[in-house]
């Protein structure tokens, strides 16, 4: 079967600055893959690629072995079914987290759909029952505002999750969140990959070693290596420039 | 060095934190922790004047802060480092590490930056002319710590400064911590969600719930089945 | 559902005390009334794209103009017993030019006072907005268009009546203008524009739709990754608003009696912002009330103080941004929590469980 | 040709009047992010404090004096200027950095106060400035008559432009400024003061303000509505540049001076500024973010 | 006294007493017209409170209502309005800008008021609620154009605003300067409040023209002088004609560039007439040495005058009364003797050219001698032929 997601050559240049040269990566059908990689080694900028923020230079990816991604809006992407956290929560501040996740929801997103959209009652428990999962029952009615780092993480990654998507791109999902949480998030993913395919970028690594099958490295805007985090654990070159002595 | 009594905090109406008590001792690294929403970054907010006292008394060196503006208590001695980072993404790295000097005496304030700086964050150096904005996330996080390191605080408030941080690199940030902790005497306010971290490199640790401090203690002679307890969901 | 009932009760009573103000007013004050409504239904728009949307438009007087032109040139053809407008004269046009021949039609004059807005604001939102033209570049850009519109009808004095605008009507479908009878229907025609779109417009702020667009004000990029394309949304937007400005501007006209380039300018458009801004940019019914109140403010302290009063108007701006930075109606909100914190605290007491959802 | 080489002086002329008048504004909105629809009125001033300047120059000093009050009024325009402008920071403008979109209805409150202010101090209709001698007349070169105001105006935004660049751009009060702009509460907890760091900067602009109103005065009319006249244009001008970028303004200013004056050559003075107009409208379609446009990499 | 004029404002005193005739003030106040139109609310009061001194008119005191038309025409129509049905007031006294008359316009006609407009335009109107008090074009523009084509020369260049005076006035100037041989050169406008004339000037020099016909109107005229004068270009080379240029003017352009060009207008300040002696005296007095008269406010000040003694005639304020008595009534006012005729509702008026002198005063170097009998629609020129056939 063909990869989900796969990535043949990919370049990105800042005005003269490489920060993607020629990156090569495939992602599985149902698979968590963890990417790490040194601060700056062009992780959350091919994140940016795959999702359309950000235009590659060169090189393609291809989605479920069909659509050429690099060529389509974000919202096109979107509707192929990627879905995106980004590296700092970014939600809608002024909406509830129940309205949040109303409008992320799945469903058409064009405009006379939602002028038009009823909230059904199966939508409404779909919601509700994600707030639970995500631990914002309580909070839900109360502007996003006023919800902590946390929080907001939670909120942000409840919105990928109520896309359905079929390849979910974590960017540090677990960053400001206490240790119960970070396991709590880590099986949340999990199961989510039961269903679709999950990319995660994380520096963490006991959060890795804990739930990844397959970690990729990068390092100055390329992949260095492949394999599992044991693997991974071993090789020189990754201890050098990421893990440092304790790794 | 910091002392804080009966404090009461929040935001407009809904007050976060009650009855809150809290010492920082000079030379010291203290570890704050709790979970998520708890109020700890409502509580770094309050000491550097971003957020009102509503009841109760900040102490820094024998001053009482009541309505300082963020400004004065840095010129006295804090520097803060906050979470989601905050650089001026718009003026380059050197520009963002010049502004941490700020605080300084005028006199005392120079043109060039320290290098004990860049042999601790080298892509600093290597970038020294970018825009902040244009650094990854990992990147921006050391620029937050070097620009608040480099004005050499009496207090330094860290909230959450691992985020996004290479491991390599966050073992390095410790080891500076202490040092300079131990060599400068300078005294450290530590939120960090990772145990470990905390443990390892501070003195003493508070645990924040509920916008109270439930426990206290030194590192060496916590009891670690209780600390789980409370960060437990 | 206590909320809702009141938030209607609140719409019903301001319509009510809309409708019964000619029994307590004179026939000149209700004149002056119905221009405000016209202005109203304008900051109805505005509080949708700004308070709502997030778009600052800083040109909204150019679509109240279009609006005005359609209609007023129809009312100018009636009123040309030569079938040639009198400037058209002055200027040695001896054939009426093509584009005011279709305003002959009264209804062609009405659609067109709807859709010319809108169709030119669907246009220029299309590419400014397509092309990401966001915050104070897109309010910029709608005052670069104010000033082309302006100095176009200005510069086009032979078909457009140049800086002296279109005026000196008689009928409207063959009635006098002047009557008082036609007066009074206008301004109860005004009235129910008013109460109609205003009604359309909360219904559309409680629709999905309506979430989206705070999501847009919030972060439109944002949006982009969850599958929305915020362009659309804003075009339509966008256009709705001028298309409310543009039914504005046909009632203006035939309130009033006439439309100059000049009240599609800058000044009437930033005007046309303060309105819903002292009203509470964030309440259709404030940002309707604050076209009212201000207008109302204006009037009378001109006709009080002729010298002074643009210093007291400014003052009152400052004011109003300073103390109420969510304008009338965010004082109203302010009262209300007051009032019901007080109430809360009783209910507390009595260890009673409400909870109001 | 002459036609067309004084056609380009003209232009490059227009553009500098321009840039003075945009000078002003960005920094109180490229930099500040204030609206600032009062920057019209900061011009009007400079050109009011000209004109006192000249009746005191008349009355108390000797005819042989007066040749010089306009270098005077430079520097005097610019601190009752940027005087006022601490005024209303202080007063009205300090409560709004948050809130820019609020600060364009104060300042619009303002800019009426201000417009009456002038009419009841000064009555109603224009008073008149007379240049100073050294400044009638012209070069001739070639043919081509360069009218010394504009030379002197010329020299004046270069001038001004130098002290401009070295203070944003080469001292630690410059990056203050931006820093308080991008980010105030982080600024502030840097130790920087946000209050003077504010109170300097919108000084500063409604100043140059001020020196924009003076050199106004050698070519146009000076009365209560002065400021109204260019305050569209200079917001043109800064936005096109880019907001927040000085050099962005320059090229603006010259670019929209040139096109509009030999725009009007061929056609009439309102094609032209129909066609410049909708130059900036086309413009910032392909260029969103002006001449010198910020790429950000934040989402938002 | 301080009498009428200074609690005049506003709704607040709405009713009519016995003892009071309101009359209404409108110009404006505020915003970019207010430059040129205090002056002449300065006039009338001035008017008002000679004729209260005097005893009024009909034993009552004239009440001014003063309204501020905030140089915005559709709120002269608003405050017109309010004059009428609110305030019930007998006459107003207003308007500077031909389209703030044309804005009032229907408002007199549809209220059944009557309006004293008091500034020199561009004719081709006769409305019956309104009577001119200022120069319609054949007296000013035309004896001017026949002027400079006898004594200056043949060809014209036209400046003029983009509103309907200036470009009626063009079309006057062009058919006339046609008929009698010469030529127009070129024909600019630009917008009102316009302030950059390099380019204008660039076309005027290239075109030669011997005189430049300037119908400019407001701030673009100092702008206009200025340059023109930067550029080189003095009265010797190509003298200006304005017909919007008057004392209070060139206090605000500054008479050193303006020295040695001219201006067409009834009236003057230095006017030799013993009624123009007392008239300058008492405004100065009145309003400061620094003040200059002109020929709209004295035209605005004549309105009151002749208002007041149309009532006396009709013993009434009725207006169609009044309308009715007005005819044939003649007054010495500053500027010589005027005349209201009955059938068109304008004046009888002198017409004179003056050239500005160092002082910012002009120098009278023509005059019509007698009063020119007003013609709004031009019909007794041959050369008019197509513009005058209306009505
Ligand atoms: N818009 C831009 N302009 C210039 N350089 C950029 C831009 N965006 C990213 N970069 C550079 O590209 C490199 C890759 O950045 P990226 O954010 O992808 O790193 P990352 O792997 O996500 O790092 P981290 O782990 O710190 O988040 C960095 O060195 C960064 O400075
Ligand atoms: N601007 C705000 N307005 C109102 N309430 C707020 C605001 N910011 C935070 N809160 C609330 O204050 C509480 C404490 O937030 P705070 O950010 O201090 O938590 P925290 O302990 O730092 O959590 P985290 O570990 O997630 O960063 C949270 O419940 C949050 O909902
Ligand atoms: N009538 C005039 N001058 O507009
Ligand atoms: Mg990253
Ligand atoms: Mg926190």
């Amino acid at each position: 079967m063909q990869p989900i997601l796969s990535c043949r050559d990919v370049m990105v240049d800042f005005s003269g600055f490489k920060a993607l040269q020629g990156v090569n990566l495939e992602v599985d059908h149902h698979e968590i893959l963890f990417l790490i990689g040194p601060n700056g080694a062009g992780k959350t900028t091919l994140l940016d690629v795959i999702c359309g923020k950000t235009k590659s230079t060169n090189g393609e990816v291809r989605f479920a072995g069909e659509v050429t991604l690099t060529k389509l809006s974000e919202q096109k992407i979107v509707h192929h079914g990627v879905a995106r956290k980004f590296q700092a929560p970014s939600i809608f501040l002024q909406l509830t987290p129940f309205e949040n996740l109303e409008i992320a929801m799945k469903q058409k997103k064009g405009f006379l759909s939602m002028l038009f959209a009823k909230m059904t009652q199966t939508q409404e428990e779909k919601i509700e029952q994600l707030l639970e999962r995500i631990g914002l029952y309580d909070v839900r009615h109360q502007p996003s505002s006023s919800l902590s780092h946390g929080q907001k993480q939670w909120l942000e990654i409840g919105m990928q999750l109520i896309q359905e998507p079929r390849l979910l791109l974590l960017d540090e999902p677990i960053a400001g969140m206490s240790g119960e949480e970070r396991t709590k998030t880590g099986q949340l993913i999990e199961e989510i990959a039961k269903e679709c395919s999950v990319l995660i970028v994380e520096h963490d690594m006991d959060f890795v070693r804990n739930f990844s099958t397959k970690v990729v490295v990068m390092h100055e805007g390329k992949v260095l290596c492949e394999g599992s985090m044991d693997e991974i654990q071993e090789n020189e070159e990754v201890r050098n420039v990421y893990l440092g002595r304790k790794g | 060095m910091l002392q804080i009594q009966e404090l009461q905090a929040g935001y407009d109406e809904t007050m976060i934190l009650r009855q809150l008590h809290m010492e920082i001792p000079e030379g010291k690294i203290v570890g704050l922790l709790g979970r998520n929403g708890v109020g700890k970054t409502t509580l770094v907010k309050v000491i550097m004047g971003l957020l009102p006292i509503a009841d109760g008394t900040i102490t820094f060196q024998n001053t009482n802060w009541r309505k300082e503006r963020p400004e004065q208590r840095a010129r006295q001695g804090i520097a803060y480092v906050p979470q989601g980072r905050e650089i001026f993404s718009d003026l380059t790295i050197r520009e963002n590490l010049l502004l941490g000097m700020e605080a300084l005496p005028r006199s005392a304030r120079s043109t060039d930056i320290p290098r004990e700086i860049f042999e601790w964050f080298p892509v600093l150096e290597e970038m020294i002319d970018r825009k902040g904005g244009d650094l990854s996330g990992g990147q921006q996080q050391q620029l937050a710590i070097a620009r608040a390191i480099i004005s050499n605080p009496k207090l330094l408030l860290l909230d959450e400064p691992m985020e996004g941080i290479q491991p390599s690199i966050v073992q390095l940030i410790q080891d500076v911590l202490v040092k300079i902790s131990r060599e400068k005497g300078m005294s450290i306010l530590l939120i960090e969600h990772n145990l470990d971290a905390v443990l390892s490199c501070a003195d003493e640790v508070y645990i924040l719930d509920k916008g109270k401090m439930v426990l206290n203690g030194l590192c060496d002679e916590i009891n670690e089945d209780e600390l789980h307890q409370y960060l437990a969901v | 559902m206590i909320k809702k009932y009141s938030q209607s009760s609140y719409y019903g009573l301001f319509i009510i005390l809309l409708l019964v103000a000619p029994f307590f007013l004179s026939e000149f004050r209700v004149g002056l009334l119905a221009k405000f409504l016209c202005y109203a239904i304008i900051a109805v728009g505005i509080c949708l794209i700004w308070g709502y949307t997030g778009i600052l438009s800083l040109g909204h007087g150019v679509y109240f103009g279009l609006g005005a032109y359609c209609m007023a040139m129809y009312l100018k053809l009636e009123a040309s017993p030569s079938g040639i407008p009198d400037f058209m004269e002055w200027n040695g046009i001896t054939e009426v030019p093509l584009i005011w021949m279709i305003f002959e039609n009264p209804f062609v004059a009405i659609a067109a006072a709807v859709l010319v807005p809108f169709l030119i604001a669907c246009i220029i939102g299309y590419f400014t907005f397509k092309n990401r033209i966001k915050g104070v570049f897109f309010s910029i850009i709608s005052q670069a268009v104010v000033v082309v519109a302006v100095t176009l009808f200005i510069g086009m004095q032979h078909i457009t009546g140049g800086t002296s605008g279109l005026t000196n009507f008689y009928t409207v479908f063959q009635v006098p203008l002047s009557d008082p009878q036609t007066k009074t229907i206008l301004y109860y025609v005004t009235v129910g524009f008013l109460a109609v779109i205003m009604v359309l417009s909360l219904i559309l702020t409680k629709t999905r739709l309506g979430k989206v667009l705070i999501a847009i004000r919030d972060g439109e990029n944002r949006l982009r990754f969850l599958g929305f394309n915020p362009a659309t949304y804003k075009v339509f937007i966008y256009g709705l608003s001028a298309a409310f400005a543009g039914i504005a501007g046909a009632l203006f006209v035939l309130q009033v009696g006439m439309i100059t380039p000049e009240m599609m300018g800058i000044i009437p458009s930033v005007e046309m912002v303060l309105w819903a801004a002292i009203g509470g940019r964030y309440s259709i019914l404030g940002a309707a009330i604050g076209a009212i109140i201000t207008n109302s403010a204006k009037s009378f302290l001109s006709e009080s103080y002729p010298e002074f009063w643009t210093f007291i108007l400014g003052a009152l701006f400052i004011i109003v941004v300073l103390y109420l930075p969510n304008g009338l109606a965010g004082l109203v909100d302010k009262v209300k929590l007051a009032l019901f914190k007080k109430e809360k605290k009783e209910v507390e007491k009595n260890a009673a469980d409400t909870v109001v959802s | 040709m002459s036609i067309l080489i004084t056609q380009l002086f003209n232009g490059v002329s227009l553009g500098s009047i321009l840039l003075l008048i945009a000078l002003g504004l960005a920094i109180t909105f490229g930099q500040m992010n204030i609206i600032n629809m009062a920057h019209g009125e900061f011009i009007m001033i400079g050109a009011y404090t000209t004109y006192v300047l000249q009746q005191a120059f008349i009355q108390y000093l000797p005819q042989s004096a007066f040749g010089y009050y306009f270098i005077l009024a430079i520097p005097v325009a610019f601190i009752v200027a940027a005087l006022i402008g601490l005024l209303i920071e202080k007063s009205i403008v300090r409560f709004l950095y948050e809130r820019p979109l609020d600060s364009l209805l104060a300042t619009w409150g303002v800019s009426l106060i201000l417009q009456q202010a002038a009419r009841t101090i000064f009555g109603a209709p224009n008073v008149a400035v007379i240049a100073p001698e050294w400044l009638n007349g012209g070069l001739t070169l070639a043919g081509v008559t360069l009218p010394y105001k504009r030379l002197f105006i010329i020299g004046l935004v270069i001038i001004s432009l130098v002290l401009l660049f070295i203070y944003l751009y080469k001292t630690s009060s410059g990056r203050r400024m931006k820093a308080v702009t991008l980010n105030r509460d982080m600024a502030s907890c840097l130790g920087v003061s946000t209050r003077k760091v504010d109170s300097l900067a919108f000084a500063l602009g409604s100043g140059v303000a001020g020196i924009a109103g003076c050199s106004l005065t050698l070519l146009g009319s000076i009365g209560p509505t002065l400021g109204t006249a260019y305050i569209v244009d200079a917001f043109m001008i800064v936005v096109l540049g880019g907001v927040g970028k000085l050099k962005g303004t320059i090229f603006a200013a010259l670019l929209l001076g040139i096109l509009s004056t030999f725009v009007e050559l061929s056609t009439s003075a309102t094609i032209a500024k129909v066609v410049v107009f909708a130059f900036i409208i086309l413009f910032l379609q392909w260029k969103p973010t002006g001449l010198v446009g910020a790429k950000v990499r934040a989402l938002d | 006294s301080e009498s009428a004029s200074e609690s005049a404002s506003g709704s607040s005193s709405s009713e009519s007493s016995g003892d009071t005739i309101k009359v209404g003030i409108l110009h404006s106040l505020s915003g970019t017209m207010a430059i040129s139109e205090v002056s002449l609310r300065d006039a009338e009061l001035m008017a008002i409170e000679e004729i209260n001194a005097n005893g009024g008119v009909l034993g009552k005191q004239i009440e001014a209502v003063i309204e501020d038309g905030a140089s915005d025409w559709p709120t002269f129509a608003e405050k017109a309005t309010k004059l009428l049905q609110q305030d019930k007031v007998a006459t107003v006294f207003g308007g500077w800008t031909s389209a703030s008359r044309k804005a009032m316009l229907p408002v007199f006609e549809q209220n059944n008021g009557l309006l004293w407009y008091p500034v020199q335009y561009e004719g081709m109107e006769q409305s019956p609620n309104i009577f001119y008090t200022g120069a319609t074009t054949n007296q000013q523009i035309v004896p001017a154009v026949d002027w400079l084509l006898e004594n200056v020369g043949k060809d014209f260049f036209l400046v003029g605003s983009d509103y309907v005076f200036p470009r009626t006035a063009n079309q006057i100037i062009n058919a006339q300067v046609k008929a009698k041989g010469g030529k127009v050169v070129a024909e600019e406008y630009t917008a009102m409040g316009h302030t950059d004339y390099n380019t204008v000037i660039n076309k005027i020099k290239s075109a030669k023209p011997s005189v430049i016909f300037n119908t400019l109107n407001g701030d673009s005229n100092v702008a206009f002088f200025k340059q023109l004068s930067d550029a080189g270009i003095t009265p010797d080379d190509i003298p200006v004609l304005s017909v919007s240029v008057a004392e209070e003017e060139i206090r605000g352009i500054g008479a050193d560039v303006l020295e040695g060009h001219y201006a067409a207008w009834n009236y003057y300040q230095t006017t030799d007439t013993a009624e123009n002696k007392t008239f300058v005296e008492n405004y100065k007095k009145k309003y400061g040495d620094d003040r200059v008269t002109g020929d709209p406010i004295e035209a605005a000040y004549n309105a009151v005058y002749l208002w007041a003694a149309a009532v006396e005639k009709a013993g009434s304020i009725e207006v169609d009364k009044v309308k009715e008595a007005a005819d044939g009534i003649e007054i010495n006012a500053p500027g010589g003797t005027v005349k209201i005729d009955g059938e068109t509702q304008h004046l009888y008026k002198t017409v004179r050219i003056g050239e500005v002198q160092a002082d910012g005063q002009f120098k009278e170097v023509w005059n019509s001698d007698e009063p020119v009998k007003p013609d709004p629609y031009l019909k007794s020129y041959e050369w008019a032929g197509e513009l005058g056939q209306k009505k």
